[in-house]
């Protein structure tokens, strides 16, 4: 499978919080195959950066465009072509790992069935399919998590620190999945202290402070 | 029109254009209230059934009449703000909230101090006096809504989907002595073939019902005046502002 | 890849807030619980007369329902909320306001519909004509839906804040109060013998207006508490 | 390093979450606000007559204080487990019962103490005698703590066990049921002229009885959540 | 300061969780200016032990002795003498970093006030320290939680996956203070899947798995 070709654009953002200026004037072009590295200290703002150029929060001024379209007025379009994962993993404490990803793509994919499986799997959750969230372990979580990735059709992927609390394994897997994403002609935009070894795609660094 | 939109929304120009019109509204309800209260207080005959008991009327009619006024227009400012992302129409409707709030308190506590001879009870559990309870009670929300989220923006848009939610109530409020059979009596003044009050009780009230509506201009200027400069702390202008002074 | 329509979605957010509520048995009881408490207390509180209790009964019932769904409210958004699920609904292609329209269903499900379903129950106890069971029952099944679209409402606002509670009761019990009138009015109506249609329309017509614009405004207030 | 004693820390818990609860002066209006609410809902669902009001008063009252004793009690450990903040109380040196005593009292501080304060003002309004007025004060004075102490006994229970629900019905209502019984009780003696010392000195017995017993269940039962 | 002579023992750990065994028969000695490297991959059992170590939870057998003492025989002694940090931060979202840093050392010492300002300082967390802690970035709250170890005196230290969140400059300080905590005479117990630069003390490895 490959991506069709698409744009992620942003122009002008500036971002105030309390007295602090997050960013300003930020612009940049992501086309396929590259993938934006957003860096900075912590508190630098890249939580908050990851978070407007979802949709999530607004910025004070510019504009963020999918295909040239805004993403305000293309919502539809814009949700069903990406994923997220911020700091919070999005998983229901009371429901294991199968069926918090089921009810994920329920809301998203009709035919993701079949890759759930093999996600599970490659994530290394098979001991623990069949148990509550809340007794997983933090990494086991962020795994969990991270499937929705796998599974995924979308053509940006938005990860927020996606190494927290992995083991060095498990951060293997997330520049290899990345990668395999990277050479589909998606695109990524990951926020990280460490340095990430991604082997393919174009690098777009952003630095914060 | 656009522009002239536009330039009101711009906080110094706005902060300028208050700073002097406040003068205009705090001498005309100033005039307005001394005639109207002159008027009804001592021109205007005895109700000849009340008594002088009937003068509170000056107090709390044009109270009431403004705490569904001011209710609006925090309403509408809200939904500017929301709809046009407008920081200035938030400030206003911010800065009327507290006013709405003690007004709606005026128009309730002289209600029932005029319901005790009339009714012969403070309170009575019946759909106008309630829904106005209700309105004290949606001004106080939107407030306490607001003390509860300490970040601004987000507070602005939170409070102010409140505020269009309790719109509900205003229609509520006016209408309830028409759709219920109430204690409280009918629309006398705003009736179809002019007021049903002879013209010397009636001018006063009139004269009143504007003067209130002045004073409520100056203080909500006065108040929007104090909310922008706090939200503006740290622009260019209030900067040069002070550092001028 | 193939978006699921409204239904598809609509079913499989049902079928999880369903599960969670049936896996914390805890949280389905404790309206329930709180409804008979309220209602059991004031024969205790008050005197048992079959008189006063008769007049009470109607109101008890509603100010309990009131009371009792306003107190679920907390949970409604609050747990997605922490853990990141509802920002997830927030980025779905499928429309916020349609997904917490079904969230409030469901809410609706596990703490309005039971009272509903026992308020025949509790209006025996306080010696509630058989022939005012029926205009009680509407009441409260065109009531409480309005009473947790209106409660949604207040739940969005004060999603993001960590001390809802009071809060949420302050913003919504306001607004609720012309459904406790009308309902506790058809009762009233109905034990007189008299017509419950204008109370029940009146009921049926909030109802409809909560279920058109209620959504919209919590979607709202949601996508403000996830800023 | 010196260790705290009992009393420093336990001021500093209280003013903590004193603070936490009315991190603004305007929160303070909160409570109020929120029983002036509770207490209009009646007169509107059942009917305005002063007979019948009266009648119903200090049941109102009870079920407002039971009310927002259950209302607040989810956020009395709940929110402490979630950010940690427990986890690092059971570690420290003080004695956990004793700070979960502290916290029950601060719960209460915010939420029974503004009720008892406001009773006075509810009751006036349904035309309460004025004789009956101090006997209610008091019996909710010394049936409300109890209540905050029962009932943070079952927040302790479901602070982690989030299925725990049933289990804290089944243990806060049996136990709580003779506190509204009591309480009710000395009101409507007192508004009959009758001697209130039998219930008040019940509801003082049981009051101390939850202050020696209650804080130990608790402490027990977090352990156990935090395992 | 010099920490006075102590020392913690485990002896036949064992637990359970369901079907699974996180660990058997775990036995360690830790002394004066040692320090524990707990490792293992994702789900290995690292948090799970560590709040047994703490005495939050319980383990099925086997004993642990501070000073030779049983933990849950002397807690007062053990608690005034330790400082756990996990994956929760325990920071209240409604204080500032600063209030909550000073709550946390009313319920332990008295003596804590001058330290706290020193601690804020060098932890980088001056900007913030007015800031609700709802509204601190990820890294900074955990800047926040490692506050309290600046301030502390005790002598033993246990911290759950330190790293996670933080930006580089912020790792090294955390490896900075554990060092200079060893070189007093300290204890450390240390879940991480980094590798930790620890340039004093002596490293005492437990890998689980
Ligand atoms: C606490 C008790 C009372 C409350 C809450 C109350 C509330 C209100 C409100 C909200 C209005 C404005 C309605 C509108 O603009 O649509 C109003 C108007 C009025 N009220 Fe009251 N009222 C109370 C008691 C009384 C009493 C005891 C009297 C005298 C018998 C009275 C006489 C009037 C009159 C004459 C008007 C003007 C009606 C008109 O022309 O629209 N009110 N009141
Ligand atoms: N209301 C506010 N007033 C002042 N500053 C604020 C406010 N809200 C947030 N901030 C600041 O904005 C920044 C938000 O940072 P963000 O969470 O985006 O950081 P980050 O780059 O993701 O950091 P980390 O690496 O720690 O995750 C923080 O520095 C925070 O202190
Ligand atoms: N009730 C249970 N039944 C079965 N297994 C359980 C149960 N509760 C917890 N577990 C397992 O116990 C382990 C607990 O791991 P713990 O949180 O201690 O891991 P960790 O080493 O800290 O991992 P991480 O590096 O991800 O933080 C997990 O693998 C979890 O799946
Ligand atoms: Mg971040
Ligand atoms: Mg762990």
């Amino acid at each position: 499978m490959k991506f069709t070709e698409s744009s992620f654009k942003g122009r002008n953002l500036t971002l105030w919080r309390g007295d602090r200026c997050l960013f300003q004037n930020l612009g940049f072009t992501l086309g396929n195959s590259e993938w934006m590295h957003v860096m900075g200290g912590n508190g630098s703002g890249k939580t908050t950066l990851l978070r407007v150029l979802c949709g999530l929060s607004m910025a004070e001024s510019g504009d963020i465009l999918w295909n040239d379209r805004r993403i305000d007025r293309s919502r539809f379009d814009y949700h069903s072509s990406m994923i997220y994962m911020g700091h919070l993993e999005g998983l229901k404490g009371d429901m294991n790992p199968e069926e918090n990803l089921r009810f994920h793509y329920q809301l998203r994919d009709k035919q993701a069935g079949e890759r759930i499986e093999m996600a599970i799997e490659r994530m290394g959750l098979q001991r623990c399919r069949t148990l509550s969230c809340r007794y997983l372990s933090a990494g086991q979580r962020r795994r969990a998590a991270l499937a929705r990735f796998l599974v995924s059709q979308a053509t940006l992927w938005i990860l927020d620190e996606p190494f927290a609390n992995l083991d060095v394994k498990g951060r293997e897997l997330v520049e290899e999945i990345v990668s395999e994403h990277l050479e589909k002609g998606g695109m990524a935009i990951l926020a990280a202290h460490h340095d990430m070894q991604i082997s393919s795609g174009t690098e777009v660094p952003v630095e914060l402070s | 029109m656009w522009t002239w939109f536009h330039k009101l929304s711009s906080p110094p120009h706005f902060y300028r254009l208050s700073a002097s019109l406040i003068p205009w509204f705090g001498w005309l309800a100033a005039a307005f209230l001394i005639v109207s209260l002159y008027g009804g207080l001592v021109t205007a005959p005895a109700d000849y059934q009340q008594g002088d008991g009937f003068r509170i009327i000056y107090v709390h009619v044009p109270a009431a009449m403004l705490s569904l006024f001011i209710y609006m227009f925090m309403a509408t400012a809200a939904a500017i703000g929301v709809i046009w992302r407008m920081k200035l129409a938030h400030a206003v409707a911010v800065a009327c909230a507290p006013i709405g709030a003690s007004v709606t308190f005026l128009a309730l506590a002289t209600g029932s101090i005029w319901g005790k001879p009339m009714w012969g009870t403070w309170w009575a559990w019946d759909a106008r006096l309630t829904s106005e309870l209700i309105l004290l009670f949606l001004y106080l929300g939107y407030m306490g809504l607001r003390s509860a989220i300490d970040d601004t923006n987000r507070a602005d848009r939170a409070s102010a989907i409140l505020a269009l939610v309790g719109v509900v109530n205003v229609p509520i409020v006016h209408y309830s002595v028409t759709w219920w059979n109430s204690l409280h009596q009918g629309s006398t003044l705003l009736k179809k073939g002019g007021p049903a009050l002879p013209p010397d009780m009636a001018l006063p009230l009139f004269g009143m019902i504007i003067g209130f509506m002045c004073f409520f201009g100056a203080v909500a200027l006065t108040r929007v005046k104090r909310e922008v400069l706090v939200r503006e702390q740290n622009s260019k202008w209030v900067k040069d502002m002070v550092t001028s002074k | 890849m193939q978006t699921p329509g409204l239904v598809d979605s609509a079913l499989a957010l049902l079928v999880r807030d369903l599960k969670l509520g049936y896996r914390r048995l805890g949280e389905l009881a404790n309206p329930l619980v709180f409804f008979l408490v309220v209602a059991t207390l004031f024969p205790l509180a008050t005197s048992p007369e079959k008189e006063l209790l008769m007049e009470i009964g109607p109101g008890i019932v509603w100010v309990a329902a009131l009371l009792s769904s306003v107190l679920a409210l907390d949970t409604l958004y609050r747990s997605d909320m922490d853990d990141g699920t509802l920002e997830q609904m927030a980025l779905s292609p499928q429309p916020l306001a349609w997904l917490l329209l079904i969230k409030t269903i469901a809410h609706w499900l596990v703490s309005g519909l039971p009272l509903v379903i026992l308020a025949p129950l509790v209006a025996q106890a306080f010696f509630l004509p058989a022939d005012a069971m029926p205009a009680m029952v509407a009441s409260l099944a065109l009531g409480t839906p309005t009473l947790s679209l209106i409660g949604s409402i207040g739940a969005a606002l004060t999603a993001g804040l960590r001390r809802g509670g009071a809060l949420v009761a302050m913003l919504v019990l306001p607004l609720s109060m012309p459904i406790l009138i009308f309902g506790a009015r058809a009762t009233d109506l109905a034990m007189d013998g008299l017509d419950v249609t204008g109370p029940l329309n009146l009921l049926a017509a909030i109802m409809f207006l909560a279920l058109s614009l209620g959504p919209i405004a919590a979607a709202a207030a949601i996508r403000v508490s996830l800023d």
